[in-house]
């Protein structure tokens, strides 16, 4: 028994279906009691007033956004070296939901961006790479769209986000080259082993990250059981039109 | 040195077209391929050409020995006839063209730009490269489209001297070249709906 | 409801615009999670293909 | 290959030419800008390193779009793929003519349009640098997306959309470049790091878009 | 004619998307600039309005690209030539599903594209207004400039060279309303102008473009 | 309604490549057209269906009365064939598709991308098309490149129930069909090298 046999189609779909329904309950109590205790439980910032309430909502937007990527080239791949299909199914899948965490986090940026830098966008080197994630996204999305045969998609677009992901590191690296920015460092235990937000801001803004993560999860499990059951129309379709 | 298949199935489009398919082809023979229209000799020899991956089976004898002419004719229409041949001439690491165009009568259309020919005179151009790449394996799809009776006169004759000088060649036709020839009709070897040879959308049946 | 205080537009924008992209994105897969369901039903009832599961 | 490159050259003057069109569409480009931003001739200096280089981009960009669409359509792929030449070869050869037809006559008229742009004249000669430097890379980089699109009908807009953004590390260090010489600042790190891309890409991305390509073929 | 339009827009769409990707594109020009120019937004504020139309301007033109160029290649144009339909309505239905997969979604996508380049809030609603007004005639007249390449390979960058000429008026008056909208003044003899070119250019090149194509036909 | 042709002289790239060409052809007849590669049987059709000027001479009873049929299809690959079908039928301002469905067997087919057929396959697409266009001409050039016999079989079949309705055809070929139908050489029309027919470059001669 390894971990490969969920690559068979049919036996992922097994799995996904027995799990999903309490990851979707999971997904929905987390994201639900994290915006909420965000946006009624927590007092205001002294100098953010009442915006700091988009925290909750900006920075597990902009950590999907960046994990799902992240999700997309190990599935790639795990496609490109072991050929298995819902890997690539998966990373498709994956693809609609990291582009829509990455305009949530550009939207909620740009609105919060208005009352605390008095602009709605700046060329700063954090927003500017994340601009570019997105346009990888895009170009991600419509190669995928673009080309007929699934398999020859599968390919390309894996090989696509791998050069992609080469790229977006570069990118990041040479946007802060040209430009230092406003925007404000990171904030996040993982990441700077001590946190520099108050704890009030901090288990609410956790609960939502969690919950993002687990809604995030919900949403490739389900929609790559979609896909693969659109390849498999499409399969048996095929193998029935294919004479005369 | 004989071109060989072991039970071949190949794809096209994910699903399989023909499976079980083996032959031999002999150096100094040629194998005639029929079918009717979609039963897959396209799919077969763009597999045995190694242009795609078979879904299962051997192909021996065929790793760089093959020169293959498809529906298109890689011609570029802003080249003449001699600069055409030429560069595909070079790209096989080869020279001489002369006898090329001698076999097929370009002669006098040697200074056309390619774009210029008629249907027919294309083809001959097209069916003339293979000449000047000096592989002794040709692979060719439905070779005589759009050629007149003279024209196929000359290919059959430069595909008997080809076999005489110990090539081998594998035609799909459907119309009579006048080549001495074995028969292969692939038909029976279409490959069943639920077939699972190895086809890339097999998982999801 | 909280007090927001001055910036009021600009945090109920955000947790709007954010609520209906979420909401959107799932609504969107499960309509068209549906489509594929009831699509490959329809395929494998009209090639009399039995399934192995849901 | 050198067959392959003398070919692509000689069609590319023949067909009404790469050769000239890139070049002439940078000029217009170039041109449409005073157009667009209104004739000020101070504001036009300011961002003349930067419109000239973006106007390169977009020449290489556009002049991309046929680079193997062509050979795709007629069979040549097909063929040149069943060839004894390695594809990588192949494609680094269509590469560097790509690079010969469209990015060195972009350099050697680069300084002609900075003219018409009011370019500062310390600026010059980091510009050309700059362009030098930075426009193989381009070429190397759109060869990988024109074989990422070649199977695709109109795929020279999903090309660009591909490409631009694979494009922006270049941009942003070549634009750097020419900038900072503009203003009389130092340049030479950023040339550098100019540098290292383009080295970085010509070495890797050929095997990139040779993989690529044999996914489309096959 | 009706089967004609709705044959092209779902082309569009399946085809990988004329629609999106236009857009994209315009999208990709606009990032690029501060890349290019530098970030100060000050300077990004003033050049905007010029960015953005010529950025709309390329967006179109490119996506011209394959306008006509497909049709010619698979016999379509030929067949339609002998069809019971002018040439000349086919052409402008061409236009119009041009407009609508390409110029329609630049227009809408204008304002989110004038933010990230800081274009004064005054200038917004001229922006999009000279835009709706003006992207017409680019696609009329980007038809014309099809036609006239449409049997020539590797016509792409030779037909933007014919094509960007033509779009100077358009560009000069558009990128003009864009501009005083955004200062303040008064835009709408500019508009005015812009309006007029428009009509007569619908009016008109769709008889141009049908004459040519019939030569390059025959 | 005839269609008839009084000393036509026709040009490819403005050299003359026929002259002096006259023919009828009456409704419910065929005309075979033959000749070798390169003879000029392309640019004959292409001005008969008005898709050139003629040098000299006149062409009756064509106009607005003619289906073409080239080397290209005309099809979209990413049409399915029952989409193709229909927007021809809608072109010409018709509606149904089903006969020219079924006289080529396409039935199977129906919702198959056009890009994802075989060669013979798309060329049956193509043929089928001229049935929904219900023009009364037919103007062929090659029309069974890459056909099977039983294909062809299809096509004679379509040509003859169209003749049989009044209409005429008028076939370029080099095989033999299996129509009842005259045939026309038109070698011997080969415009001479210093004919001077009306050719753009006569003034130079
Ligand atoms: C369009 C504008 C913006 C974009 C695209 C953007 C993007 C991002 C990104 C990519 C992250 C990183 C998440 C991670 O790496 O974990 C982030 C985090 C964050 N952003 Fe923004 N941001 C924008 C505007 C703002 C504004 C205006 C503020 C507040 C003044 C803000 C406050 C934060 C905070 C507090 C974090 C958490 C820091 C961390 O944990 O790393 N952002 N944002
Ligand atoms: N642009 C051109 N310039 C000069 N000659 C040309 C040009 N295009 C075609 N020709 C010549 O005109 C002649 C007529 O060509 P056409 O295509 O009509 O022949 P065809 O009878 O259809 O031949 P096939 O049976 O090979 O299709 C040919 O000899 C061809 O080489
Ligand atoms: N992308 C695809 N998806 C599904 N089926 C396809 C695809 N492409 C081709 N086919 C089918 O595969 C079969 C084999 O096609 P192939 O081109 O090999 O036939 P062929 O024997 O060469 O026919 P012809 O004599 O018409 O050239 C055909 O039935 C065709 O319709
Ligand atoms: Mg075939
Ligand atoms: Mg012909």
């Amino acid at each position: 028994m390894s971990l490969w046999e969920y690559a068979n189609p049919v036996k992922f779909l097994g799995l996904s279906a027995r799990v999903q329904p309490y990851l979707w309950a999971a997904a929905a109590i987390c994201v639900s009691v994290g915006l909420t205790w965000g946006f009624f439980g927590t007092p205001e910032d002294f100098r953010q007033g009442s915006t700091v309430k988009i925290i909750y909502l900006h920075v597990p937007a902009a950590l999907m956004a960046i994990n799902a990527w992240f999700m997309m080239l190990v599935a790639s791949l795990i496609w490109l070296i072991r050929r298995h299909h819902v890997s690539a199914l998966a990373a498709k899948a994956a693809a609609p939901v990291g582009m829509t965490m990455t305009v949530i986090a550009l939207v909620t940026g740009a609105i919060w961006g208005q009352p605390m830098w008095g602009t709605w966008w700046a060329w700063d080197p954090r927003l500017t790479s994340f601009l570019i994630l997105f346009l990888f996204y895009l170009g991600y999305i419509a190669l995928w769209e673009a080309v007929d045969d699934p398999d020859t998609a599968a390919d390309l677009t894996s090989v696509l986000c791998l050069v992609g992901s080469v790229f977006a590191v570069l990118s990041r690296y040479a946007v802060r080259f040209w430009n230092q920015g406003l925007h404000q460092g990171t904030s996040v235990p993982v990441a700077t082993g001590g946190r520099t937000v108050a704890d009030v801001f901090f288990y609410p803004l956790l609960v939502s990250m969690i919950g993002f993560g687990l809604l995030f999860l919900a949403l490739v499990l389900y929609r790559t059981g979609t896909e693969i059951r659109l390849r498999r129309t499409r399969a048996l379709l095929a193998r029935q039109g294919r004479d005369a | 040195m004989t071109l060989s298949l072991r039970d071949l199935a190949v794809a096209r489009g994910g699903v399989p077209v023909l499976s079980g398919v083996s032959f031999d082809v002999a150096p100094g023979t040629a194998l005639i391929l029929r079918g009717p229209n979609g039963a897959g000799k396209t799919t077969l020899l763009r597999t045995i050409a190694g242009l795609q991956a078979p879904l299962s089976g051997q192909i021996t004898g065929a790793e760089d020995t093959i020169a293959y002419a498809g529906h298109a004719d890689g011609l570029k229409a802003m080249l003449n006839v001699a600069e055409n041949l030429t560069f595909w001439a070079e790209v096989f690491g080869r020279k001489d063209i002369s006898e090329a165009i001698e076999t097929y009568q370009l002669e006098p259309l040697r200074d056309r730009l390619a774009g210029t020919l008629s249907a027919g005179q294309k083809r001959r151009l097209g069916l003339a490269r293979l000449m000047v790449t000096g592989r002794p394996i040709w692979v060719l799809d439905e070779p005589t489209v759009s050629l007149d009776a003279e024209a196929v006169g000359m290919f059959a004759r430069a595909v008997t001297r080809h076999l005489a000088g110990g090539g081998l060649a594998l035609i799909a036709t459907h119309i009579d070249l006048g080549i001495a020839a074995q028969t292969f009709d692939i038909t029976p070897f279409r490959a069943m709906p639920d077939d699972r040879s190895g086809a890339s959308d097999e998982a999801f049946l | 409801m909280p007090e927001l205080g001055k910036y009021a537009a600009e945090v109920m924008a955000a947790y709007g615009v954010s609520l209906a992209l979420l909401a959107a994105i799932v609504l969107l897969s499960l309509r068209k999670g549906r489509r594929a369901r009831a699509e490959l039903a329809q395929t494998e009832q009209s090639l009399g293909k039995a399934r192995k599961d849901g | 290959m050198i067959a392959l490159l003398r070919r692509d050259l000689m069609l590319a003057f023949r067909a009404g030419g790469g050769f000239g069109l890139g070049l002439a569409f940078f000029l217009i480009v170039t041109i449409l800008v005073p157009f667009s931003v209104g004739p000020q001739s101070d504001l036009l200096g300011t961002i003349a390193p930067g419109v000239l280089w973006l106007g390169a981009l977009l020449a290489c960009l556009l002049s991309l779009d046929r680079l193997l669409a062509l050979d795709f359509e007629d069979g040549t792929l097909d063929l040149l793929a069943t060839a004894p030449l390695p594809l990588e070869a192949a494609l680094s050869v269509k590469a560097l003519s790509h690079w010969l037809t469209t990015g060195l006559p972009l350099v050697l008229a680069a300084p002609v349009l900075g003219v018409m742009l009011n370019l500062a004249p310390s600026g010059f000669v980091w510009l050309v640098s700059s362009l030098a430097v930075g426009t193989p890379a381009l070429s190397v980089i759109g060869t990988f997306g024109a074989a990422l699109t070649v199977g695709i009908k109109r795929g020279g807009l999903l090309m660009s959309l591909l490409v631009l953004p694979l494009y922006v590390p270049t941009l942003i260090f070549g634009a750097e470049v020419a900038r900072r010489g503009a203003q009389g600042l130092d340049p030479v790190t950023s040339l550098l790091l100019l540098g290292g891309i383009t080295c970085a890409t010509i070495a890797l991305m050929p095997f990139a878009s040779a993989a690529v390509l044999r996914m489309t073929l096959r």
